[in-house]
């Protein structure tokens, strides 16, 4: 579709429209000298800059030197190219969210959440699950029409899920805030593995959350939707509404609305939805 | 709040000093014009535009009375002269006719010469009215809009500077989406060497963009929409400085900028232009600032960026005094004056950050009703952007903390080029965390009545007052003679632009000035 | 210098009723011993090394003893009963020998008794001997070197974690060669949780490189190099935290650390670590701080990364006096507890500046002979790199003006990993910028005395001693379990480790303590 | 010759060696949103980067968004096939030049300076020149065996070339801060151009300087020698002082020194001792 779409040429902005302006630093393990400035502007060069200039060497240890360059790309993005699975749904406020779970659905919607591993990060998914929320925003908890169960910190995957099997929960929600060497992907690929394993994977919907979590990542780990940093609460559980009418069949059309405005972005549920764009 | 360490008899006398030395040369000032202050009079009186090579009008005019030598009566009583020789007459032409041989021109009688004269006073009024009302929108947009982040905040000056006015507009517009105060447009390099004023938009300059009354009508176009936007009132700067300052005075109090970087002595000293010339044209423009409530900014900041800001610090001090008693020459009142210095000592030193207070709380005591223009470090700069950004928040919090009136954002990429986008945005969100981090902090502490910082301030006043004394002996012609100030020394007889000073002629005549003057 | 606004009788108070809080919990202590307590016991005794599957033999012994139901007696009288029963045998076997059937081992004599418990003594005093020689040699080069960058200037600390010991070992040279005056090594994430001490090198850590005897010999060798080589001391610093926090303590004594993060709590509620393992744990670990002369650092930063660091304040407070009183108990003096603190409140709300001072200059001066351990802005940090460079700049700032003793350098990358060489680069110049620049600031500013800083004080104290006297009487446990700290409620009877707690025997054996309580 | 020295390949280094860690910001000229973030991303990829972390992205005005980045180049660079036209000289103190200058030349050396065009940044050349000189470094006005005149700052090319004609200058000085559009460079050739009209090109050393000059565009440019930050005036007097012994057949071998030790690189002098390296 985005071949029907007209191009939209764009590149870096310093001083002057499109003259690709770009700041970069780096260490390279070499004293400072004329030849390690030269390294570093070779550095910038390779990498495809134009008008490279060293604007620091500084010796940052014995072996070591961290340079600030500038330069010039010449490379163009067609911004109208670039795709990001993303839909908007109309966001329920507090009161109208309840309501509409209940409405909608006639019970409780239940989840239960950790953050798994040994990742002792709480507050990301406290900010989510407990009364208290995030930024004034409520916490799952918090909302009538939501049974949430917050786990805490340093839970095994499997055993996440098994509370949750236990619970009959219709979302597992899953923090990861250490991504050392990917062991957040490790850890969330060993959930939906034991998720399989316990044969609640069809019927659960799977949410992951944390500061390097995005929602392209969370749906190539087999998860349903992935948040971010700034997520809220509320983002949360409109998701799970919405994604719970869609598994009814009854998803509403999602409606375009502005980012970051207080009907902000849901998250998209990857195909499915995706069709719906 | 900020705290001055002075004892109140020693200001008392450094006041008289800088008036003493600066009378002396006001007496200069009032027997002599300017070829800029001339042409002032004519773009008054509508002369705009610019002939075929793109010399502007009024310069044609004025050097063709000046070649004729009869520029001592004034450009406005020669071009009464030239309308009546030869009515409806394209103005140049008749300028041009009469300046051939003024000699054979018959003398007007007495009658005659009043009632000429009193026509050009009657356009001149027509004239001054209608910038008096474009002032006055100017205000009434301003009275309307919040003004600064929060009371007691200083504003946030950023600079553009793309040489290209549209890029300038892209860039304001983003800064001000920022939460900049106030826009300056810097000017092309050595701009303020030209005696003349381009005419039209810029798309092609060095280091800045030409000041043009364009380029000010289309900056100001655009910081009037923004301001609506954002509910916030963005000012407009630009330089009334070099050998145009009378006119460029004129040109922004037309287009509604809001503040002009203005000094007595700037161009003298780091423009090489001559002082009896610079002296002249200061006052002129001044009076025009004064009229259209344009706050000025003195250059002082420029003495610590050229020697050593520790060892010069007194001769901020003592040229502020001086910049004053001229502004107040001019009818200028305190609350216009933007006394500028900065943030300027070598961060290689020890305990800089106290040094900076004393500075920074002595400027702003000694000039409590006037709004300190602030600038930040710039000579020490180098290429590391991330230490560059720890020494200018180091600014932010000695500007917000002691009460500074309008502050010039440090840029971390200072060492290399004029502020790119990204390198205001990043200026203007951390002064924002810090204005906001510290913003009762001047109210909550007090300096030791004989620490490092009191003691800091008497030393730097001291001095102040011994150069004021030499001053004041000396005057100020021959005080700058010997280098006093920002390390250059200055003959009067020297540099740029001595060829456009005139004598004043018995007659003289100059509408515009009476009307500026009045009340003297 | 500091300012404290809180009236004496209060502070007073306040003292009281943490004493009252840590006695309640020390006859506990002092009743019961625990496996990791046992394992050091050994390890001293010279019990090093690991068994095939790289499990450490102390742990193999003292699971034997513990699983035969023995341990109430002390791993040292059970070494001393083996090796007896059993001489120049390999002491695991022995040990595994008679703990296959402690039952039917012949009682000794008396006599016999005594002499095998003299025998060990003897033992342990010759090995505390080599300890302390190991520790003296430690003062002694530190005695010989430059301390710091100045008088009065935070020690600058700065964290390596490559997950490589080796790669650690390159950056903490550089650290140290840019001005880094600590180093401490992250462990490895979730390390806490493992019962026993990992054996030999690290080169693959999450998060951070497992901290292992072999671990901190091959730092701390390198960083004595460096030391000789910059003229200035290079401390080392790790965690004796979690369940291996006596043996952790014995192996950094051992290995010449200087400072330790040892808090009283912090494994309670942020590992959820059973609460009398920790009591039990922390005890033995400071008492063998407390011997080599070894700082520990407390952990209240961890409160207000986790709950609002402007509503938790006071919880800070209150910790650290009771943290203060655990380790007098344990025979510290002042001079050895780095109180923790931290820079965190939202950056988003206004007079934070004001705010961190009050809480800076309370803790300085609530404990004048302490070492106060500074932590830097992190949970509000974003992935803006220039506004987090500008946010730890503040707390430089602070850090300088309030004395703190040790600051953790702020990291502009704190939002996305663990710091790469070119992080600290920038923290230590910029800290060092900071620290000259307001070197004498402190001793030059007085807050007002009911300003907003000063109330700010006065609210934060009371609060903590509304919380201390609900934790005097309701006890330590009891508060804990009401999520009095931290935010998080913890069971007497829950988290991990409590198998590893066990009562003392009447004869219960520890020749080592015997040695670390002498005069107490 | 880079042939024969052994290769020595380096790669940034950020936490652990040759990871190839750089960091990047740059201005978009599009508003915050998914796809903004995308696009930053993909800028990245395109210089070449993988594990591409957008750290931030912020809304620097309306339609423009400013991005800090993180990735990993592969990029590997051979340290010892980097050259750099410098040669080391030993470095006199201020008396023992003296008196070589004395010794050698017989006769006070006479220079010629200023900051040509436009530009009237003095602070650099007044470093050099002025008694007072840089970093307590004196300038060559104190030096009692150099005669120097400094014509200060805004001074027209051909004005310099025919005040140094007139003084009969060894070497002409030349500064030059601003760089706006190369600005720099075209005054700095307008001076050779007129050197040579004059017929003073092949007689005088050409020293250019400047906060962005280096060696090898000066060398470009037609001068002798060019002089970055942090020059000192010891090191432009000792280089007229060895380049005039050079024009006389009498240039001492270079000698190896360390780098930023007193004994300071002094820059090459183009071709001639680039040889004798
Ligand atoms: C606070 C903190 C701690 C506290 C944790 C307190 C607690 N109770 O959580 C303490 C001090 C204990 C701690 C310890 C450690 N930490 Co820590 N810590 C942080 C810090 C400063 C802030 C994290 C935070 O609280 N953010 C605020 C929350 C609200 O944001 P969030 O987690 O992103 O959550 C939001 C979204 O992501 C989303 N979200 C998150 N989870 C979920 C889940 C679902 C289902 C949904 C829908 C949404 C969602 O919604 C939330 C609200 O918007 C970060 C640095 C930073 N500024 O990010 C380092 C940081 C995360 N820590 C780090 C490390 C390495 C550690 C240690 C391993 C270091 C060590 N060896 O000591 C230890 C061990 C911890 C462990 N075993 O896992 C590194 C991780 C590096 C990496 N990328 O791998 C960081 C980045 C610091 C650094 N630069 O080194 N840490
Ligand atoms: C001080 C200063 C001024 C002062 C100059 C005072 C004076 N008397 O010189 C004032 C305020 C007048 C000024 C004005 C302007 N400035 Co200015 N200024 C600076 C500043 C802050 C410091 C320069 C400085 O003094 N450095 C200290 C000296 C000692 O260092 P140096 O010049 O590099 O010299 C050393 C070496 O380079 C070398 N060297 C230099 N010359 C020579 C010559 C020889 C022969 C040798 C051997 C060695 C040598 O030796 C010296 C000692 O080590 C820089 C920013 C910065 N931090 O660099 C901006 C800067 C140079 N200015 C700039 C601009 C644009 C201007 C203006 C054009 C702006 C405007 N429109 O108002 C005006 C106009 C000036 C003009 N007509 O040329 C820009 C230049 C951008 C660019 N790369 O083109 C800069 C980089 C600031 C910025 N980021 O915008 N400026
Ligand atoms: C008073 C004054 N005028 C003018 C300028 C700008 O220089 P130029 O005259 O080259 O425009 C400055 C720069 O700081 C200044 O302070
Ligand atoms: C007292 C204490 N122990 C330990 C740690 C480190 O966490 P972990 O227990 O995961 O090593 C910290 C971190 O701040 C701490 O303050």
């Amino acid at each position: 579709m985005s071949a029907e779409k007209e191009k939209h040429l764009i590149r870096p902005y310093g001083d002057r429209m499109d003259d690709g302006v770009i700041q970069l630093s780096f260490v390279l393990p070499v004293a400072c000298s004329e030849q390690a400035k030269e390294a570093a502007a070779t550095v910038a060069k390779k990498l495809g800059l134009s008008h490279v200039l060293v604007s620091a060497m500084e010796q940052a240890g014995e072996n070591y030197s961290f340079f600030v360059v500038y330069g010039r790309t010449h490379m163009q993005l067609d911004y109208n190219a670039i795709e990001v699975p993303e839909v908007l749904h109309r966001k329920h406020g507090f009161d109208e969210l309840n309501e509409a779970v209940r409405r909608d659905l006639g019970r409780r919607i239940v989840v239960v959440g950790a953050c798994i591993g040994t990742d002792s990060h709480t507050t990301g998914i406290d900010a989510i699950m407990n009364m208290k929320g995030f930024a004034g925003d409520y916490g799952l908890e918090r909302y009538p029409m939501f049974r949430a169960v917050n786990l805490g910190s340093q839970v095994e995957p499997s055993s996440l899920v098994a509370r949750a099997k236990a619970e009959g929960a219709d979302a597992i929600l899953v923090s990861k805030v250490v991504t050392q060497r990917d062991v957040h992907k490790e850890d969330a690929r060993a959930l939906i593995e034991s998720a399989k394993e316990q044969g609640i994977f069809e019927k659960t919907i799977f949410l992951f959350g944390g500061p390097r979590v995005d929602h392209k990542t969370a749906l190539e780990l087999g998860f349903d939707a992935g948040f971010g940093p700034g997520t809220r609460p509320s983002d949360v559980a409109n998701y799970i509404y919405y994604r719970l009418l869609e598994r009814m069949g009854r998803a509403p059309p999602p409606q375009k609305t502005a980012h970051g405005t207080p009907d902000a972005t849901v998250p998209a549920t990857g195909e499915k939805l995706g069709e719906t764009l | 709040m900020a705290q001055l360490f002075v004892e109140p008899d020693r200001i008392v006398r450094a006041r008289e000093l800088a008036r003493a030395a600066a009378m002396g040369v006001q007496a200069f000032i009032d027997r002599h014009t300017t070829v800029s202050i001339e042409r002032t009079v004519l773009r008054l009186l509508g002369i705009a535009g610019a002939g075929s090579r793109g010399a502007p009008l009024a310069n044609l005019m004025v050097d063709r009375l000046r070649d004729a030598g009869v520029l001592k009566d004034g450009a406005a009583y020669w071009l009464g002269r030239a309308l009546r020789a030869a009515p409806g007459k394209d103005p140049l032409q008749a300028i041009e006719r009469i300046s051939a041989h003024p000699a054979k021109l018959p003398a007007l009688g007495a009658a005659e010469e009043e009632q000429l004269r009193e026509e050009m006073r009657a356009e001149a009024r027509a004239a001054v009215r209608e910038l008096r009302a474009r002032i006055d929108q100017r205000k009434q947009l301003k009275a309307s809009l919040r003004v600064g982040s929060f009371e007691g905040a200083p504003w946030k000056y950023v600079i553009v500077a793309t040489g290209n006015i549209y890029d300038d507009v892209e860039q304001a517009r983003a800064a001000a989406q920022q939460g900049a105060d106030v826009i300056a447009v810097i000017r092309s390099t050595a701009q303020s060497l030209l005696d003349y004023v381009p005419h039209g938009a810029t798309t092609e300059g060095f280091g800045g963009t030409y000041a043009t009354q364009e380029n000010f009508r289309i900056m100001r176009e655009a910081l009037d929409e923004e301001s609506r936007k954002l509910g916030r009132y963005l000012h407009l700067t630009n330089y009334s400085s070099g050998l145009c300052m009378p006119e460029i005075a004129f040109m922004a109090a037309h287009e509604r900028l809001d503040m002009l970087l203005n000094d007595a002595m700037y161009g003298i000293l780091f423009r090489d232009i001559n002082m009896q010339r610079t002296f002249c044209d200061q006052y002129f423009s001044r009076r025009i600032c004064a009229f259209a409530e344009i706050i000025i900014n003195t250059g002082e900041d420029n003495y610590i960026t050229t020697a050593d800001a520790d060892e010069a610090a007194h001769t901020v001090i003592a040229s502020q005094l001086i910049n004053q008693t001229f502004a107040q020459n001019a009818g200028m009142g305190d609350e216009l004056i933007g006394f500028g210095h900065s943030f300027e000592i070598d961060p290689a030193r020890e305990d800089t950050l106290l040094r900076e207070f004393a500075m920074a709380m002595m400027v702003r005591e000694l000039f409590p009703k006037s709004p300190i223009k602030y600038m930040p470090p710039t000579k020490h700069k180098e290429g590391d952007i991330f230490f560059s950004h720890a020494y200018d928040v180091m600014a932010d919090l000695v500007a917000i903390t002691t009460g500074q009136g309008i502050q010039l954002l440090g840029m971390m990429t200072e060492a290399m080029h004029n502020p790119f986008l990204m390198d205001r945005y990043v200026a203007l969100k951390s002064a924002a965390y810090v204005y906001r981090a510290a913003r009762h902090l001047g109210g909550e502490i007090r300096f030791a009545p004989d620490g490092i910082v009191a003691r800091r301030q008497r030393e730097i006043f001291d001095q102040a007052l011994a150069l004021l004394e030499e001053v004041a002996k000396d005057g100020m012609m021959k005080a700058i003679g010997k280098a006093r100030f920002g390390d250059t020394a200055r003959m009067a007889e020297g540099g740029k632009g001595l060829e456009g000073v005139v004598e004043k002629a018995p007659g003289y005549f100059n509408p515009f000035l009476e009307i500026l003057e009045e009340g003297r």
